[in-house]
């Protein structure tokens, strides 16, 4: 137990843990404890979900050395779809939730079979589906922002344990929590992991890689799927809009969280706090009235800043370095 | 339940096209020959509700005038460099009159050289050109400026005079946006330091969740010192209306557009007052321009004239009325216009 | 000491009897070389588009712009393929276009340089963008990937802090004289004696030609390009060669930064001003061009003309379908699903030409 | 009784048969040895029998029924255990679980960790292992990380053990914990499949041979202890093969030295080594796997940081910061240890491989480098060295090892170094060719070069060097002047080595 705390005070996850209660300290220092009143808790997490959802669903296919840049087209797509189903077709909301998933569990699965299929590197290929389903997300919604479903779904959006935990961050919390036994305690999970790890030793352990890739790119799916429902569970709506601005923190998260492109890194924890790290920049924002340019300035200098100071922490715990040049690794791995 | 301004800029188009058709028609100052030659394209900037009207509207141009065949265009997706593409491509298929709304206001002078040099008539439509020249041969668009302040002296208004707001909306680099903030800053100059303005929050118009985040960010920190919201963007205006319902503070919200969402919001005064533009009005009077204009009938007196398309508060008590106000709006610019044209 | 070597080693390094290895790089049946397939793609689907609709082949409304995105899509391609060919990325390249721009946007409004000095300061700050980038990589060993991405992050806050700062409209509306000119003129305003050239051919297309022979010749003639190459085949092996790897990153970097300037400026001219969105559409261009025409994303290999035939083909295809009337809710399925119907076929090619015993290169 | 036997198998590759209907008997409680060159197929017809790769002709037999493994997991299933030539491992993973990869024990649903510990802790005390199996696999050793590959092969409690060159990068001790254990798996009943380069090890510990040449079999099933060494050898040839015998050479003993450390101590923990290497002469430096001295190479050539001591070039003290500088200012080369990551650029020309380093001197203005003398360049040195290309456009990935290895060498050559560092020169080429190179060293040296030999096969140093500096643990433990007789070299060299044994392990 020792040893484990041990590490764990060298990991990445220990960092941004402590980057995480500072920025929170700081903020509430910066808001005279206005932070802490239970509404401003409860915004503060409610626009967490989302975000937690999407660094996760980047960061299982980034754990097999694969990337998606269809997240938000996935999840746009999806949400869309419940969102017309429920409005103009009356379906039932639970059946109009399910159908949701289940095509962003399609959609996923079809990037991990085209990846598969094909061959063609995983960057081109989710690039082509990201086109191909903003196009269905405009062919299904048009220019409307659709909202005539069924209350039940918005009070699920809105409603908040105790005032302070939104419903929809601990859906998040609980997809990660699973996400993260998963990846560490299951079987396919292992392997997963061992796929992006390796991918030479995986195969010749009698793994299947492209098994692997396409249960990563469906997981993906799935967690778009749900990242969708909270989506329409949450918003005053759904346009074509939702999705457009998914695919810059689905890296983020992941990438500040400690994985590693070349695959092989299941970091839940670190995208969840990265996912809090970029969430305090905005709440930041908001406190200090800066233009939301600056976010984008600030995410940019951290996320650089943590992974060079990352590369700096682990050059110092190998023991040696073989070239000192940059490593040539190129995401998109497995294929 | 599909609600939203699709629908309801709908009726508004059916209802208006009527009165308007035989102003333009028959009872107008300007009778129109023969256009049958003209092709009329009616390119937006990229898919917007804005926009939907100008779709049905561009029909009924076709059978008011009797115009050779519309289009409307909407594959510019927001980049200057598509919509180019698409305008080339449709004059190459005969299109010889054009009804633009420019992706880039300070690049679409440039665009409209090009097609005035090839011959075909143009007009700048729901925006106009940055800086003082007008390279189209008119312009009919909302004043945004203009439209900005009505807004924000109906946002000072609802709040009674006194207090602090602040205003949202969309691209902060793009010429309209900075004419918004000037449009906002000038109403609250006028109050003397009665009211004050937070920061703009600029750049939340990309879509719907990013602005529903920054609303919420912004009630959950400044909620308390917030009297009034002033939205000059589609995306802000549906986050803040919805935001501010389900926080209960006592903020008054001004929106922009008659979105179902926005129009019901008034109706049980969870928004104060919406400012509403005239995009039946740019696509009709805009398409009986460039009819007279592409069948060389006419020609302008002044090419490049700029005419402001109109823009309406609507707060409960005009909700159920403004419409036909906008109807007027549309008719008047008509003749407005005619006094701008040459005819033979 | 000539000969390092002397007969009697040779003698012993001989083989005689071993048989000559099976040549895999060598020759390839024309059929599976990809860009002979994208050419003749392009050629079919121009005449295909050609045959649905004549207007396709109006000189001054369909090729002359056609020509003109071909031809500064290819430089954003090229922009790529830069760092494509050491194996990294440039998630960055429309966000660099659209600061060196903002620099030639400053020359021309506040220092008042002329057309080609404020280009050369862009392409001077695409280049020193692009090594900063370099260095950070090279010093830090961080994937590309990431760096280029947050520097994309790092920018896109940036660049509207100073537009807002510096301009009124969002934009720098100051034209320098010839500017407006480039945008419109064609090769039919060259002309010797009374020989002038096509009207089709805009003069802006010939940035993108320069581009390609320049670079083109750095990969294929010169040191510096053969060690890009080979920094990308392998970075351990080319640092233990004596490359010095880390400023060939660098290089690769600020090459790509500087050509991402190159297309900002072409792009500016051809829609008419300098303003902050520049470069926003550049990344998926960027991309599909040198991949569909062949380079390795994994680097070491490049192909200037497959860029150019890639960036035709796509180009060509948006351009085919605007004229076919394919409205939004149709446009951006299709050119998915032919995008990933050109690369099955590409791998289905490969797959092919290597059951034969060869090689695709 | 016969556990195992491929028949008659095929395997094609592109443009290469590199299994000729070769047939393999494996009986239980025996260790069976297969020999040949590199690229006999070797390791191809252990890939065909774990099902990585799916034969083209022929058929395999488990237990005298036929049997198809479509893959590695089949095959395992079906209680083949297999330990590959390259190291394969799960970088973020534990030993422990690496170990029990293909089966990870479960407990309702679930990886049970307890288990995997305790399970793995078997098989690491099977192999005398001192490693935790909680440990992550990153910090181990290259030798333990292959003895952990070994016992992964033998968590499956297979019948049939393959085992394709598992000496190749641990020291002589572990492979003795090694032989131990085969020797148990042998008296278990047991079928174990054993390839190697070094036929001390296949005479000390195998039973029966199968000889490999160009994908065929050329002796099946033979028994070892009717076979001499020279007679194994000239199967795998295919030729009477003549002991190497090198021309005489006088070893420059009073030229000033090219290369000269004194008290050099690195960052990756080198203390105090003084070395001398003279023009002319082959300095051999000895030690076991990990005793630093590639280190200490790359250390000199800048990749690594000298922190106190001296480097003289040329009698001149330096400072080199690169291998670019020491290539250019030095005229120092390295021939890396690792071919195919350092060596060559496998999906290059060979022509690029061979001109990566004269480029400086061929180019013209702008670095434009001309095609012509650039072809010229390379062909003279594929001649001399006798590289077997159908083209130099032809990719180096497509040469066979030792090929790849002159292409490797020949890039120092064509830069004209004077002092060149050569690493593990032979490793893993085939008896015929390593005869090549020596004879190559040998000729360099007797051509004026200082050459500083870095190997790990003791006959290879005892053939070459002039004098054997011993390394352990980074330091220099001694020196040993060659006496060129294998049995007082080998003594005074592993005295030397476990001399006054302060370690630190
Ligand atoms: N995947 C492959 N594709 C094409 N050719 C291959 C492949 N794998 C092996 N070969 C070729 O098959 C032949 C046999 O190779 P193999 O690796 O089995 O030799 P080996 O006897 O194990 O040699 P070594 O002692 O060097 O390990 C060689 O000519 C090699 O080039
Ligand atoms: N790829 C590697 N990753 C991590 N550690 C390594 C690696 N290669 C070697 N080491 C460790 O570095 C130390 C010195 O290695 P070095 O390669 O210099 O030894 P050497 O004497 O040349 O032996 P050899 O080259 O035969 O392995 C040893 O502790 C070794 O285990
Ligand atoms: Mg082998
Ligand atoms: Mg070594």
């Amino acid at each position: 137990m020792k040893r484990f705390a041990l590490r764990f005070a060298r990991t990445t996850e220990m960092t941004l843990l402590v980057i995480c209660v500072a920025m929170f300290a700081g903020l509430v220092i910066a808001s005279n404890g206005d932070l802490l009143s239970a509404n401003s808790l409860r915004v503060l997490l409610q626009f967490l979900a989302v975000p937690v959802l999407i660094g996760l669903a980047q960061m299982v296919v980034l754990a097999v050395g694969q990337l998606n840049l269809a997240v938000g087209a996935i999840g746009g797509f999806a949400a869309v779809s419940m969102g017309v189903l429920m409005a103009d077709h009356g379906v039932p909301v639970p059946l109009a939730l399910l159908i949701g998933f289940l095509l962003a569990s399609v959609a996923g699965l079809l990037n991990g079979l085209l990846v598969v299929l094909t061959r063609i590197n995983g960057f081109i290929v989710t690039l082509a589906t990201m086109t191909v389903l903003l196009g269905v997300q405009y062919r299904v919604v048009g220019t409307r922002t659709v909202d005539g479903y069924p209350q039940s779904i918005k009070s699920f959006g809105s409603y908040a344990v105790f005032g302070i935990l939104p419903l929809i961050f601990l859906v998040a919390l609980v997809v990660a929590a699973l996400l993260a036994v998963m990846l560490r305690r299951t079987v396919p999970g292992r392997q997963l992991l061992a796929s992006g790890g390796n991918p030479i030793a995986a195969r010749l352990s009698g793994i299947s890689n492209d098994r692997s890739v396409i249960i990563a790119h469906t997981l993906s799916g799935a967690i778009l799927g749900i990242a969708a429902i909270l989506t329409v569970a949450s918003s005053p709506g759904v346009n074509k809009s939702i999705g457009g601005d998914w695919l810059l923190p689905s890296f983020a998260a992941p990438i500040i969280g400690g994985a590693l492109l070349t695959g092989g890194s299941a970091v839940v924890l670190g995208t969840v706090l990265a996912a809090f790290i970029v969430r305090f920049v905005d709440t930041a924002r908001a406190e200090f009235s800066l233009e939301p340019s600056w976010v984008n300035f600030v995410v940019g200098a951290v996320v650089l800043g943590s992974v060079v100071l990352g590369q700096v922490r682990t050059r110092r715990q190998e023991r040696r370095t073989v070239v000192k040049a940059p490593d040539a690794a190129v995401a998109g791995g497995v294929s | 339940a599909t609600g939203c301004s699709t629908k309801s800029s709908n009726d508004t188009a059916g209802g208006s096209s009527g009165n308007d058709a035989s102003a333009g028609t028959s009872g107008g100052p300007v009778t129109l020959k023969d256009a049958s030659k003209v092709k009329l394209a009616l390119i937006p900037g990229g898919a917007h509700p804005y926009f939907q009207p100008w779709k049905t509207t561009a029909e009924l141009d076709k059978t008011d005038f009797k115009l050779g065949d519309v289009t409307f265009n909407e594959t510019g997706e927001w980049d200057q460099g598509k919509q180019n593409n698409v305008i080339n491509s449709l004059a190459a298929q005969g299109y010889n009159a054009f009804g633009i709304f420019g992706v880039s206001p300070t690049d679409i002078n440039s665009t409209f050289e090009d097609l005035k040099a090839k011959g075909f008539a143009v007009g700048s439509l729901a925006s106009c050109p940055a800086g003082d020249t007008n390279s189209a041969d008119f312009c009919l668009s909302t004043d945004v400026e203009a439209a900005a302040y009505k807004a924000t002296k109906a946002t000072i208004d609802a709040i009674g005079g006194e207090g602090t707001i602040v205003h949202l909306t969309g691209n902060n680099v793009d010429s309209n946006t900075q004419r918004r903030i000037a449009g906002v800053k000038k109403a609250i100059a006028e109050t003397n330091g009665k009211v004050t303005e937070l920061p703009v929050i600029t750049d939340i118009d990309k879509d719907l969740q990013t602005a529903q985040k920054a609303v919420a960010d912004l009630l959950a920190s400044k909620g308390k010192e917030i009297k009034g919201i002033v939205t000059t963007a589609y995306n802000p205006a549906v986050a803040a209306a919805d935001g501010v319902a389900s926080s209960k503070l006592p903020i008054k919200v001004v929106a922009i557009d008659d979105d179902a969402k926005i129009l019901s919001g008034i109706k049980s005064g969870g928004v104060a007052a919406t400012v509403t533009q005239n995009p039946v009005g740019q696509a009709y009077v805009g398409g009986w321009l460039l009819a007279l204009l592409g069948s060389k009938q006419c020609t302008m007196k002044t090419p490049g004239v700029i005419v402001d398309s109109g823009s309406f508060v609507v707060t409960k008590a005009n909700v159920d009325s403004y419409d036909t106000e906008r109807k007027a709006k549309t008719a008047e610019l008509q003749k407005e216009f005619a006094s701008q044209l040459t005819c033979q | 000491m000539s000969a390092p070597v002397s007969e009697t080693a040779t003698a012993a390094l001989q083989e005689p009897d071993a048989p000559v290895e099976q040549p895999r790089g060598g020759r390839v049946p024309w059929w599976a070389n990809q860009r002979i397939g994208l050419l003749l793609l392009v050629v079919a689907l121009s005449a295909l588009f050609g045959i649905l609709r004549p207007a396709f082949f109006n000189q001054q409304l369909v090729v002359f712009p056609l020509l003109r995105d071909i031809a500064m899509f290819t430089v954003v391609g090229l922009a790529q393929m830069c760092v494509l060919s050491i194996g990294h990325m440039n998630l960055a390249v429309g966000r660099m276009a659209a600061v060196s721009m903002m620099v030639t946007g400053i020359s021309y409004d506040l220092w008042h340089f002329g057309l080609y000095a404020g280009l050369l300061v862009g392409l001077i700050a695409g280049a020193a963008i692009g090594a900063l980038a370099g260095w950070v990589i090279a010093r830090t060993g961080v994937n590309s990937f990431v760096v280029t991405l947050a520097l994309d992050f790092l920018l896109l806050g940036l660049i509207p802090l100073v537009y807002t700062a510096l301009t009124d409209n969002a934009a720098f509306v100051t034209k320098p004289p010839g500017m407006r000119e480039l945008r419109n003129y064609s090769l039919a305003d060259v002309c010797i004696g009374n020989v002038c050239g096509s009207p089709a051919v805009p003069q802006l297309a010939m940035f993108a030609v320069i581009a390609m022979v320049v670079v083109g010749w750095i990969y294929s003639r010169t040191k510096l390009g053969r060690e890009l190459l080979m920094t990308g085949t392998s970075v351990k092996a080319a640092e233990l060669s004596g490359i010095p790897t880390a400023r060939r990153v660098i290089i690769a970097h600020a090459m790509s930064g500087c050509l991402a300037a190159l297309a900002g400026f072409m792009l500016a001219v051809s829609t008419g001003s300098i303003k902050a969105t520049i470069g926003e559409e550049f990344m998926l261009p960027s991309f599909l061009g040198p991949i569909l025409g062949g380079t390795l994303l994994a680097g070491g290999f490049i192909s200037v003309w497959g860029t150019l035939l890639g960036t035709a083909l796509t180009t060509v295809i948006r351009k085919g379908l605007d004229l076919l009337g394919v409205g939004l809710e149709s446009l951006n399925i299709y050119l998915g699903l032919i995008l990933l119907v050109a690369l099955s076929t590409d791998r289905i090619r490969t797959v092919f030409s290597e059951r034969q015993g060869v090689r695709k290169r | 009784m016969t556990l195992f036997e491929a028949e008659k198998v095929d395997k094609l590759f592109p443009g290469v048969r590199a299994l000729d209907g070769v047939t393999l008997k494996l009986e239980a409680g025996s260790v069976h040895a297969l020999l040949g060159e590199n690229g006999a197929g070797k390791s191809t017809l252990i890939k065909v029998i774990t099902g990585l790769y799916r034969p083209d002709g022929g058929r395999l037999l488990l237990d005298g029924k036929e049997v198809q493994f479509g893959s590695p997991h089949e095959s395992a299933a079906a209680g083949i255990g297999v330990v590959h030539q390259e190291r394969n491992l799960i970088p973020g993973f534990t030993v422990g679980e690496n170990i029990l990869l293909q089966k990870l024990p479960t407990s309702r649903g679930l990886v049970d960790r307890a288990a995997i510990r305790t399970e793995a802790a078997r098989w690491l005390a099977e192999l005398d292992l001192d490693i935790d199996p909680d440990q992550p696999v990153t910090d181990l050793s290259v030798a333990q990380a292959q003895l952990v590959e070994i016992a992964k092969a033998l968590s499956i409690e297979s019948r049939v053990l393959l085992f394709d060159e598992p000496t190749a990068s641990i020291t002589p001790n572990e492979a003795e914990r090694l032989f131990r254990v085969v020797g148990k798996l042998k008296d278990a009943d047991c079928a174990v499949l054993f390839v190697s380069h070094k036929l001390e090890e296949v005479f000390q510990i195998c039973d029966t041979v199968t000889v490999l040449r160009d994908g065929a079999s050329v002796l099946e099933s033979g028994t070892l202890s009717d076979l001499t060494r020279d007679e194994v050898v000239d199967l795998m040839v295919g030729r009477v093969h003549e002991a190497l015998a090198l021309p005489p050479r006088t070893v420059p003993t009073g030229a000033a030295p090219l290369l000269e450390l004194s008290g050099v101590s690195t960052a990756t923990g080198h203390a105090d080594v003084d070395l001398t290497v003279r023009p002319g002469e082959i300095v051999g430096l000895y030690g076991l796997v990990g005793a630093g001295r590639s280190e200490l190479a790359k250390a000199l050539l800048g990749l690594d940081r000298i922190t106190a001591g001296e480097v003289r070039v040329r009698g001149q003290v330096v400072r080199i910061r690169n291998v670019r500088d020491a290539l250019h200012h030095h005229k120092i080369g390295y021939v890396t240890e690792n071919r195919k990551e350092e060596g060559v650029f496998l999906e290059q020309s060979v022509s690029r491989n061979i001109a990566v380093t004269v480029w400086d001197r061929l180019r013209k203005a702008f670095g434009y480098v001309p095609a012509k003398a650039e072809t010229a360049m390379v062909a003279e040195y594929v001649e001399q060295l006798g590289i077997r290309i159908a083209s130099p456009a032809q990719l180096a990935g497509t040469l066979s090892g030792g090929n790849q290895q002159k292409v490797s060498l020949a890039k120092w050559l064509a830069a004209k170094t004077e002092i060149l560092i050569i690493d593990e020169p032979t490793v893993g080429i085939d008896v015929r060719t390593k005869d090549a190179f020596h004879t190559l060293i040998w000729d360099l040296a007797a051509n004026g070069l200082a050459i500083l030999l870095i190997t790990s096969d003791l006959p290879e140093m005892i053939t070459l060097a002039d004098r054997v500096v011993v390394m352990r643990d980074h330091r220099v433990r001694g020196e040993v002047a060659n006496d060129h007789d294998y049995d007082t070299m080998s003594q005074r060299v592993i005295r030397l080595i476990h001399a006054e044994g302060t370690t630190a392990a």
